[in-house]
């Protein structure tokens, strides 16, 4: 460690005890006051660990990281373990796990098919022994071979046919005359050229767009001309899509922030 | 806050002018370097961005807002049905999207409850279950008390599965949840007497932002059961669910700004609460000074790349 | 037969559930799938976890860099996962909720988890304006598009926007900046969106259709076709 | 008028007596008080209800239709609810099965198909129907029985004859294609950028002397996105076998990790370098979103790889690893089919493949005739699009709405 690291390290320790002191002395006398003041001053370590990132890496952004990495995985593998096998399996296939574990029993006719997964669960931790890894594929074909069938029809009826269905828009409107039809250039629906104009916009935009996606026809002639249009649609999107995004990315440091300024330091309301 | 007066000029204000001018002059200072075609260092961009997200937090700006018919749209929903429906609202999102979402979680539960309806919370996010605890704690417990557990609302909790467990609730809500979250099996719990899947729901609401969210719940909920479908989601994920409105889709509060909205709305037809806390609102006075900051870097950017590429022309 | 099996597999599931949606006999199939599903991936969780604990113990005994930093995973990983497992400190008895308030579980979820997670996410407001200045830059035309809609749509959605376009008439109100915002996002961004589904889930049909014909075999680790 | 509801009511007694036989008030349920209340506060009970097996289903079902009470939306307008029975004799006992919202006109009365289960409902037998119409007050009065009625299955789902349609012409395009591009036939490609720039930035990574990192994205191995993903990591990873430069796949998922070392292990193999495969390039970090960024953007920042692809499933975290690689100073090249991260990735890389195109890259890099056979009948199905759209843009503009109903799918 160079001298300017030991110099930070000793200020961010001495800021921490301050830190734990201060809130723990300003905390709730009757409750868990030491424990709370360390809880809400490491979470606030964390945080100033995570944000220095920006500035460059460094050990307190590797500890932050290290530190997370160990407790997400820990803390998927417990949830998947009580929510799925003990709610989810054990009550189909064992009444004496079942109360064991104090869940309800289900009995059911097609229970046995439960065992199923089972085998194919251990099937795919054959992976560990050196000699058996091909049989863990069976489970990995299983599972894909499920999701291809499922995202087959799905996809089809959800995302295909039901989105070229809603691209059917009426273009033209009812013709109440020239003056009625450009007297309003608003949003709503008596603004008839807004109205017919977006749908044009649409219906054009969605053909020029699929138009860009054909992959066995070269885009020259109107052909390109066409998929050229539907570029410029796609970065429509794209742009509106991140402009929008804006929006709630800063919420999340405000939260953040909310958390140093607030609840940390107690500064702003 | 602290509002004292200094030379007869109010604080607050003096502080809003002071962030204001440090920000603005700031700019010009990177504009007169920009037109000098100089770059600027990411750092000092990341510090523009703490300061005016930071400022406007500690001297607080705020604005109102007028509801968009598609935030409307689920206010009215929510409006019109009849007391005793049966409204479900998951929570799909993790702490890390909840600055953007909570809010609309907590209006949207007052709301239901506060036209008696009957609420139905679960989540597709494993970590939604906290959140969820937040709402029964903000909003149930601190202005709800009389509301009972099993009667006026009931907790399922989380189940793994993703759009798996919509896949099966669709159809049949005991075989995915024997039980609620604290255990109480699914038959004794009055409130879900008569459910039987979510094609018994008056309403479904998603609130998320990311996977499974609110399009896997038009897909294999909305879509397949003929269930009303609204939801509130985070602002990155809310332009790709516009094709689904109205048809699919009944209404959608799309990041803050939605949930600002429906705060606002809520709050002059229900003034009542007219004190309850509007994280939304106030969530969006940072939000304007960033976006003119952002704008503004923008144009910046821009000039800068003109100028280098009339250099090279010239060259 | 190594790689016949697998593909029988595949091929006898997928048409099992293609069939599935037509016929009403076996309609439950999907469902009852999707639950087996999460009971696997469970068991896939031990090679994960293994795997996670092997890099970094191996790391650690072999003293490469940043090996201190391996003790802060494991420990983390194991105080939680003995935290979760063994529900410590929770109010409850075995069957009460695993993330009750009170456990060490919820308390580590609270004070690590949850500030870790949503700084990091927070950091995505930095990167927004970093990557805004960087990159927006009309280099062509593509590009030009691109930042105009972000800057109109950036713009409708701060007061501002109202308060530049506010003397246009109301016939004209479309070209309001907050209304344009609108109907960007509601026309040609619709556009855009529903060209990229439809071929989306085109490509989505025609894999799914390569997986169960056993042409694409890139998940059994065969490579290319 | 005001004798109007008495005379109902007493039409409504009189229709209890006929379907119920000898003893009508016993078999009333509810509040006994209803038995004894004032009569005209009753509400009319619905009409025309009628009891069939709910069609397209694989039985245990039973649809019921009736016409609304009159006082329903009408009338006292005090009906607020309508609730169902059931019995397996038309004389009873009922039993509640169900609720209807008011003004509903149809119910489905669906129970388990489990023998094991306390609601299940044998087909092929006979069930009797009543709906009782319910008022604020908490008064029902019960309509004529409908039945006897059965459920049963059916064979095949009529309501789903379109998408069936498509799926046989799609499944018969791509075998068409198929065919014909095994006899020979050529098939274009059109060049995708994204995926002749890999080429390069392996290379590039190679003159170098730093690595390659792969990132598979937030996916799950079932997702198409993730196998798509796996093709193109084969085929880098032979490159990278072949110029030996080192290769790093921190991986979100154990299942895509299991997959992850197969594929590359394999492509070792196939670039006759087996013994260079590095068991620990492949490796698992989390499965939590933030926390695996939080691991890759320490990778990008201490190894410093050349080049950075991401390619798969991404949400929040693409513009989190796409600026942290630019930081890095690495060439980037990403994929995703989750629109949402597409500007990102757009604005913060060299080289994007959008949505669609990222699955066509698998079959781009095989070039075998049955995937590029498989590429070929997509394209028509955009074409189709295209046609269909145009068709059902004249239905709609001269209002003729058969169009759009054919295509239109039933749950």
């Amino acid at each position: 460690m160079s001298r300017t690291g030991i110099v930070v390290f000793l200020v961010v320790c001495v800021l921490f005890v301050v830190s734990w002191v201060v809130k723990a002395g300003t905390g709730d006398p009757e409750g868990h006051y030491i424990r709370d003041g360390f809880l809400v001053t490491f979470a606030a370590f964390l945080t100033l660990a995570i944000m220095s990132f920006m500035y460059k890496d460094n050990p307190y952004y590797k500890f932050a990281e290290h530190l997370f990495v160990g407790v997400s995985a820990a803390y998927w593998m417990c949830l998947a373990f009580w929510s799925t096998l003990v709610g989810n399996l054990v009550p189909r296939i064992s009444e004496r796990l079942s109360n064991a574990f104090m869940v309800p029993h289900q009995p059911g006719e097609y229970n046995f098919f439960f065992y199923i997964p089972v085998i194919l669960g251990i099937l795919l931790l054959m992976r560990l022994s050196p000699k058996g890894g091909w049989i863990s594929r069976w489970p990995l074909a299983f599972i894909v071979g499920t999701t291809a069938g499922l995202n087959f029809v799905r996809y089809l009826r959800s995302d295909f046919i039901n989105q070229i269905n809603s691209t059917f828009l009426p273009l033209a409107v009812d013709w109440q005359g020239f003056g009625h039809f450009f007297s309003n250039l608003s949003l709503n629906a008596t603004g008839q050229f807004v109205a017919m104009f977006g749908n044009c916009v649409i219906f054009f935009g969605v053909l020029c767009g699929v138009i860009y996606f054909f992959f066995s026809k070269e885009h020259t002639g109107w052909f390109g001309r066409a998929s050229r249009v539907g570029i410029w649609v796609l970065m429509i999107t794209f742009g509106a899509s991140f402009g929008y995004t804006v929006m709630g990315r800063i919420s999340l440091l405000v939260g953040r922030l909310t958390f140093l300024l607030r609840d940390w330091l107690g500064i702003a309301s | 806050m602290w509002n004292g007066h200094i030379w007869g000029m109010k604080v607050h204000n003096l502080g809003v002018i002071l962030v204001l001018l440090v920000i603005g002059s700031g700019l010009l200072w990177l504009l007169a370097r920009a037109l000098r075609g100089k770059e600027v260092d990411r750092r000092v961009i990341f510090a523009f961005i703490f300061v005016s997200v930071a400022a406007p937090l500690l001297i607080t700006m705020t604005f109102t807002f007028r509801a968009t018919p598609i935030v409307e749209a689920v206010f009215d929903k929510i409006e019109s049905l009849p007391p005793g429906s049966h409204v479900l609202i998951s929570y799909d999102f993790d702490p890390a999207m909840a600055p953007e979402v909570q809010p609309m979680a907590n209006v949207l539960t007052r709301h239901a409850l506060v036209r008696n309806h009957k609420v139905i919370f679960m989540c597709l996010f494993a970590t939604g279950q906290g959140q969820l605890n937040v709402t029964l704690r903000d909003v149930i417990a601190a202005d709800f008390p009389d509301k009972l557990d099993g009667i006026d609302y009931v907790n399922l909790g989380y189940k793994a599965g993703n759009e798996g467990v919509l896949n099966v609730i669709v159809s049949d809500f005991k075989k995915m949840f024997p039980t609620d979250v604290n255990t109480v099996p699914f038959d004794s719990i009055e409130l879900l007497d008569g459910i039987k899947s979510c094609k018994d729901l008056d309403l479904v609401i998603s609130i998320g932002g990311g996977l499974p969210g609110l399009k896997e719940w038009i897909l294999f909920v909305g879509d397949p059961g003929g269930v009303p479908t609204a939801g509130g989601v985070a602002a990155v994920v809310a332009p790709q669910l516009y094709p689904y409105y109205p048809r699919q889709l009944l209404g959608l509060l799309g990041g803050v700004k939605g949930a600002a909205e429906y705060e606002s709305h809520f709050r002059e037809r229900y003034p009542q609460f007219d004190d309850m806390p509007t994280p939304a609102i106030i969530m969006m006075g940072p939000q304007t000074i960033a976006h003119i900051v952002i704008m503004s870097f923008i144009v910046i950017g821009n000039i800068l790349y003109f100028r280098e590429r009339r250099k090279g022309r010239r060259v | 037969m190594r790689r016949e099996i697998p593909l029988a597999i595949t091929i006898f599931v997928g048409f099992l559930l293609i069939f599935s949606v037509f016929f009403p006999p076996v309609e439950d199939l999907g469902e009852n799938f999707s639950l087996f599903f999460d009971i696997i991936a469970v068991f896939a969780f031990f090679l994960g976890g293994g795997n996670l604990v092997r890099i970094h113990g191996k790391k650690l005994l072999k003293r490469k860099p940043d090996w201190a930093f391996s003790i802060v995973t494991l420990v983390g990983f194991f105080l939680m996962l003995a935290a979760g497992l063994f529900k410590i400190g929770n109010p409850g008895d075995i069957s009460s909720n695993v993330t009750a308030e009170g456990s060490l579980f919820a308390i580590m979820y609270d004070n690590i988890f949850k500030p870790l997670g949503a700084t990091m996410y927070a950091l995505l407001a930095f990167f927004v304006a970093s990557a805004s200045y960087r990159a927006f830059r009309a280099k062509n035309r593509e590009a030009t598009i691109l930042l105009s809609a972000a800057f109109v749509i950036l713009l409708g959605s701060t007061p501002l926007g109202a308060l530049l376009t506010s003397w246009m008439p109301d016939s004209l109100s479309i070209l309001e900046i907050p209304n344009l915002a609108v109907w960007i996002l509601s026309s040609p961004n619709l556009a855009g969106q529903r060209a990229i589904i439809i071929g989306i889930g085109l490509g989505v049909v025609s894999m799914s259709l390569r997986l169960i014909l056993g042409v694409e075999r890139s998940y059994l680790g065969d490579e290319g076709a | 008028m005001r004798y109007r509801p008495i005379l109902l009511f007493l039409l409504i007694l009189l229709c209890f007596t006929t379907a119920l036989g000898q003893e009508p008030t016993d078999e009333t349920e509810g509040p006994p008080d209803t038995v004894v209340v004032d009569s005209s506060l009753l509400p009319a009970p619905v009409t025309n209800l009628q009891a069939r097996d709910t069609e397209d289903d694989n039985g245990h079902s039973v649809t019921l239709t009736w016409d609304v009470s009159t006082d329903d939306g009408s009338g006292r307008d005090d009906v607020y609810m309508y609730m169902i029975y059931r019995s397996m004799s038309p004389e009873g006992p009922f039993d509640s099965v169900g609720v209807a919202m008011k003004g509903a006109t149809e119910h489905v009365n669906s129970s388990s198909k489990d023998r094991a289960q306390p609601d299940f409902m044998p087909d092929h037998t006979d069930y009797y129907y009543q709906v009782g119409a319910v008022t604020v007050g908490g008064l029902i009065t019960r309509s004529d029985v409908a039945g006897p009625v059965q459920s049963y299955g059916q064979f095949f789902n009529m309501g789903r004859i379109p998408v069936f349609v498509f799926v046989v012409v799609f499944c018969a395009l791509v075998v068409f294609f198929v065919a014909s591009a095994r006899k020979g036939a050529d098939l274009y490609v059109r060049p995708l950028a994204g995926i002749e720039a890999v080429d390069d930035a392996i290379g590039r990574a190679t003159e170098m002397g730093r690595p390659i990192l792969y990132v598979l994205g937030l996916g799950t191995a079932e997702m198409v996105a993730t196998i798509a993903s796996f093709t193109i990591l084969g085929r880098v990873a032979k490159r990278v076998a072949e110029y030996q430069t080192k290769l790093i796949v921190p991986c979100y998922e154990s299942i895509v990790m299991a997959v992850a070392q197969e594929v590359v292990k394999s492509a070792y193999a196939d670039a006759g370098r087996p013994d260079d495969y590095d068991e620990d390039s492949v490796f698992f970090v989390t499965s939590l979103q933030f926390a695996y960024v939080a691991a890759v953007n320490g990778i990008m920042l201490r190894e410093l790889p050349a080049t950075n692809v991401y390619m798969g499933k991404f949400f929040a975290e693409s513009l989190l690893l796409a600026e942290t690689g630019s930081i890095a100073g690495s060439i980037q090249i990403a994929g995703t089919d989750e629109i949402a991260q597409i500007p990102f990735f757009i604005v913060a890389c060299d080289y994007t493949l959008i949505g669609e195109e990222l699955y066509a890259a698998s079959a781009y890099l095989g070039r075998e005739p049955i995937l590029l056979g498989s590429l070929k009948a997509q394209d028509l199905a955009k074409a189709a699009v295209v046609i269909i759209a145009l068709a059902g843009l004249i239905a709609t503009t001269f209002g003729w709405p058969g169009f759009a109903e054919a295509l239109h799918v039933e749950n």
